[in-house]
């Protein structure tokens, strides 16, 4: 696909407004841009995992969902579309399903990395023809900012809080990307919103989309209140987690790793860090030394992922 | 044509199964179900069946994987044990709700702790609320014909509900016994094809399903599946005698054994109801009058049906293989107590705990409750309600 | 209601005891009565003492119970004499059956008080001339069939046969080699 | 024309059976625009069609037809202000909502 901002706004809505996520929120955008992603002509069975997304999209008697929808759980939306797609595949071998379905689980972070990541490895390892989508904010944001294994370092949280002796999360967030790319599924990506024509995210989308096989992808979705940001701050925030390498753009196509993103200029993981109240703390004076422990973390991932990607 | 035949419960399970050719099946491997999903992939692996098979990484997604396919308009099963079972819990009554016509065969087995692979009924007595329809089996062949049967009960339009088909692990599962299979085509006529009314690969209508439903409409939607729970009572009787005309082998809602003279009878499901045919057969030689009750349908619990067959009787004891721990009686003891209060007041009734864990009963065992039971009428005194047979005082 | 037996088989784990137990479901089915095969089972490893039944009749069985006074014990490894009570509610009239080289009265010896018939068979010996390998289940089988008169012998022989033709129908030496084994189980039971 | 036809009034033998929402989309009849505080304010004339507001907005309020951004969808944007910030030509104004 040749990313072409016209023909691709052209696109039928799938997901509509009226749906209850917060103001502001970067869920609701990956849902858009990743279903924008679907060819006009092709259906879609959509899966969400308990949380944010789900509950705010479809409150009965409405469903924000063009397309098919079905939550059942927390931590098995990857199962439950899994069942869905076996289903397709023999129903399509008896010719009681016409035309071209997709299979699409959301979960949030705490829905994947957390008590979804055995349903999302099994699925994963079984090879349905689906794509598994985690918008990663951070926080179990839906039941108020709990920690979850995706929380950065030193993060305030409600379970989780920064105190008189302990300056928030005390563990470094998750890598699921890498975990996902050890399954050797065909296609493995991160990314986040860097631009506001989410190239990146829709291309990428599109790969996962029309990959044979199962596909997983990770998209930074920032959360205006579990984060504490103005609500219009969104792309920028989102900028800022790239370009200080907090969140690097890559994708992993058969084992074969690809930085998607470069900043011009790297920046200082600070810049990320000091537009959000659930750092704050660590701007006090005498916490100088928590900073530079994140961005030496920061530091080596990227080396890291430089390695793997061939560009050093 | 019958096909005369000896299998074990859980090849007579499989085999049903690959009669009814599901489109999908979730399973995982527990004792002492695993023989199921291993006998069924065996037909996938042959190309008997045209289902798409997924060996899922745990129970919870086997019941996750269901609901997906269900929901996506596909005829769907599954089997498990004990810990499977209650691994599945969660999304037992998320299925039930949803109103997914999944058809699961539960191999009976206890519940850990400790672990105790062998048979008692803990495992699905605790799912007894789940919004499952509940068909306990006696034998292989009850099992076979249940399980046929489940599909039909589970898809009607006035149930949409799911079943499990629960029978004996070990006991049923692995014995092999005598057993009269139908014919593939006469199965596959029986069963018919699946068309669901709502789908999610329905391309022409997309829905959503599995919303968040607040205050407003949740009461209302349980009301609707506990109607089609009410509902579920006629249709297993109506599909029982629609099977009867292709077997020959009636089933009711229960099965009723001498009972109709008796004065004093045992109420007790699957497999021990078998061993306790021999004893009312023995006591009955000896001129006692003594009989059976043999619950089929546990879920909806058909009270007005059983209270028509136990009324006339002077005392009764139900027999439970699993524990309530409410220090009172067992799960099915409490259903038939209180079915008859008020519409047969009087009736002494004693209850017995046996075979947790899968202590074996004997026909000694049963007859001594039927020592009992004949001595209450005798002397009108009930004793303790709350018994246990079987265990090492 | 017709005569029920009831039989009770001790083995060892992978030694094809509950194998056996099934065969013989299996023969007495062919020939139109009600069976029951089962197992008891434990913890199943290789070398643990294993038990597993039958009961065979002519209408349908409906217990569902372990067997506690057998008819007949099957032992198809003599060395769990001394560490399973094998004669264990063994009625008076019925017997035992033991796969051994020794003879009915060594082995009556061995059993302490039991005061029923004691057969004898080499399974050992015969499998290893008809099979040229050590498989105990189809002599035993034999023996069992002649000592019991479940079946009668002529029905059993054809019955075999037509088994071991549907079982092993590319392998005709196997097949005689079984057939052999299974009829001199019979011939050669001692007791 | 939307085919359920249920309100807090409906029966429960009016009802969807199991919350099954037979009109994909419907969420549409759900008005979210009084949630807003803050009012994004589209002017055409600044405006260069390359939709980058479109693309970024949660609630799907950025109206286009026949491949133009039109406006904006008032019953459901939510005052969020992230096409006010991404708009690279200043043509959105952020203002006070008047109630």
């Amino acid at each position: 696909m040749a990313y072409n901002i016209k023909e691709l706004a052209a696109r039928p809505e799938r997901f509509t407004g009226g749906h209850r996520m917060c103001a502001g929120c970067g869920a609701p955008v990956a849902v858009r841009a990743i279903l924008r992603a679907l060819k006009p002509e092709d259906r879609a069975v959509v899966g969400v995992a308990t949380g944010c997304l789900e509950v705010s999209s479809c409150i009965y008697p409405y469903t924000a969902w063009k397309d098919s929808f079905i939550h059942s759980a927390f931590e098995n939306a990857a199962a439950t579309i899994a069942g869905a797609e076996a289903a397709y595949r023999v129903l399509k071998k008896k010719g009681k399903v016409q035309g071209e379905f997709k299979f699409i689980a959301f979960g949030g972070d705490g829905g994947t990395y957390d008590i979804g990541l055995q349903s999302l490895s099994g699925a994963m390892e079984r090879g349905h023809n689906m794509v598994y989508v985690c918008y990663d904010n951070g926080a179990y944001m839906n039941t108020g900012i709990q920690r979850s294994s995706a929380t950065p370092l030193y993060a305030d949280t409600t379970t989780s809080p920064q105190g008189k002796v302990l300056p928030g999360k005390m563990q470094w967030r998750k890598d699921l990307t890498e975990i996902m790319v050890a399954h050797g599924i065909p296609y493995v990506a991160q990314t986040a919103f860097i631009t506001p024509n989410l190239k990146d995210l829709i291309e990428k989308a599109e790969k996962a989309l029309y990959t044979d096989g199962p596909a997983f992808l990770n998209v930074l979705a920032p959360c205006p209140r579990g984060w504490r940001y103005e609500t219009s701050k969104l792309i920028e925030i989102s900028k800022l987690a790239v370009d200080t390498c907090f969140w690097p753009l890559y994708e992993v196509v058969n084992g074969q790793y690809r930085l998607t993103y470069k900043p011009k200029e790297k920046l200082p993981v600070v810049e990320f860090l000091k537009t959000q109240g659930r750092f704050r703390h660590l701007f006090k004076k005498g916490n100088e030394h928590l900073i530079e422990q994140i961005q030496q973390e920061v530091d080596r991932r990227w080396e890291r992922l430089l390695e793997l990607c061939g560009e050093k | 044509m019958a096909i005369r035949d000896r299998l074990s419960g859980n090849e007579a399970i499989a085999y049903a199964m690959r009669q009814i050719n599901p489109d999908v099946v979730a399973a995982f491997p527990i004792t002492p179900s695993t023989e199921v999903p291993q006998y069924f992939s065996q037909f996938v692996a042959n190309g008997e069946v045209d289902t798409e098979f997924i060996a899922v990484e745990s129970e919870h997604s086997a019941m996750s994987a269901c609901i997906g396919a269900s929901a996506a308009g596909a005829r769907t099963m599954t089997a498990t044990s004990s810990q499977g079972l209650a691994l599945m819990w969660e999304m037992l009554y998320i299925a039930a709700s949803m109103r997914l016509p999944i058809v699961m065969a539960v191999i009976n087995r206890a519940l850990s702790g400790p672990i105790n692979i062998h048979n008692d009924h803990s495992d699905s007595m605790g799912a007894r609320d789940s919004g499952w329809i509940q068909i306990y089996c006696e034998n292989n062949q009850e099992a076979y014909d249940s399980l046929i049967q489940a599909i039909r009960i589970a898809e009607h339009k006035d149930v949409r509900l799911p079943v499990m088909v629960c029978y004996d692990g070990f006991i049923t599962s692995h014995a092999v016994e005598n057993i009269e299979l139908l014919e593939d085509e006469v199965v596959r006529n029986f069963i018919g094809e699946y068309n669901p009314e709502y789908y999610l690969l329905n391309e022409q209508n997309p829905i959503s399903m599995g919303p968040l439903d607040l205050p407003p409409y949740y009461f209302e939607h349980k009301r609707q599946q506990a109607e089609a729970m009410r509902n579920a009572k006629k249709v297993v009787l109506e599909v029982a005698d629609e099977f009867a005309k292709i077997s020959g082998r009636k089933y009711g809602l229960f099965e009723t054994y001498k009972l109709d003279d008796a004065e004093v009878a045992i109420v007790v499901m699957n497999s021990t109801a078998g061993t306790a045919k021999a004893v009312v057969d023995e006591y009955r030689s000896k001129g006692y009058k003594v009989g059976l009750l043999k619950p089929r349908l546990f879920r909806p619990f058909p009270v007005e049906e059983i209270v028509n067959a136990l009324k006339h009787l002077k005392a009764i004891a139900v027999m439970d293989k699993t524990d309530s721990f409410n220090a009172a009686g067992g799960p099915l003891f409490t259903e038939v107590t209180s079915a008859l209060y008020g519409r047969a007041d009087g009736i002494k009734v004693i209850n017995y705990i046996y075979g947790l864990g899968g202590r074996d009963v004997k026909t000694d065992d049963i007859a001594k409750i039927y020592d009992r039971l004949l001595d209450i009428v005798k002397t009108g005194n009930v004793g303790e309600v709350y018994n246990y047979i079987g265990v090492r005082e | 209601m017709g005569k029920m037996i009831e039989i009770r088989w001790h083995g060892r784990g992978g030694q094809g005891a509950k194998t056996a137990s099934l065969l013989l479901a299996e023969a007495a089915f062919n020939t139109g009565k009600y069976v029951q095969g089962f197992p008891e089972y434990g913890p199943e490893r290789m070398g643990a003492p294993i038990t597993a039944y039958n009961r065979i009749s002519d209408e349908r069985i409906t217990i569902h119970s372990n067997i506690y006074e057998p008819d007949y014990v099957v032992v198809v490894d003599e060395t769990l004499i001394g560490s399973v009570d094998v004669t264990k509610g063994l009625k008076k009239d019925g017997a035992i059956i033991v796969n051994t080289s020794k003879s009915p009265e060594e082995i009556k010896k061995l059993l302490g008080n039991f005061d029923g018939k004691v057969y004898t068979i080499d399974a050992r010996k015969i499998s290893m001339e008809c099979l040229g390998k050590y498989f105990p289940n189809v002599p035993v089988l034999g023996a069992v069939i002649k000592v019991t008169g479940i079946i009668p012998e002529n029905e059993a022989i054809k019955d075999m046969e037509e088994s071991l033709k549907h079982k092993f129908a590319t392998k005709p030496d196997v097949i005689e080699g079984n057939l052999k084994a299974f009829v001199r189980g019979m011939q050669e039971v001692q007791g | 024309m939307r085919k359920m036809r249920v309100t807090e009034e409906s029966t429960w033998k009016e009802l969807t059976p199991a919350g099954i929402i037979i009109d994909a989309g419907n969420a549409e009849d759900f008005k979210t625009g009084d949630w807003r505080t803050m009012r994004p304010v589209w002017h055409e004339d600044k405006c260069k069609q390359c939709l980058f507001c479109f693309y970024v907005c949660p609630d799907s309020s950025i109206k286009i037809e026949n491949g133009k951004m039109v406006g904006v969808d008032y019953d459901h944007c939510k005052g969020c202000g992230v096409c006010t910030e991404v708009c690279p030509f200043k043509a959105f104004d952020f203002v006070e909502e008047q109630k």
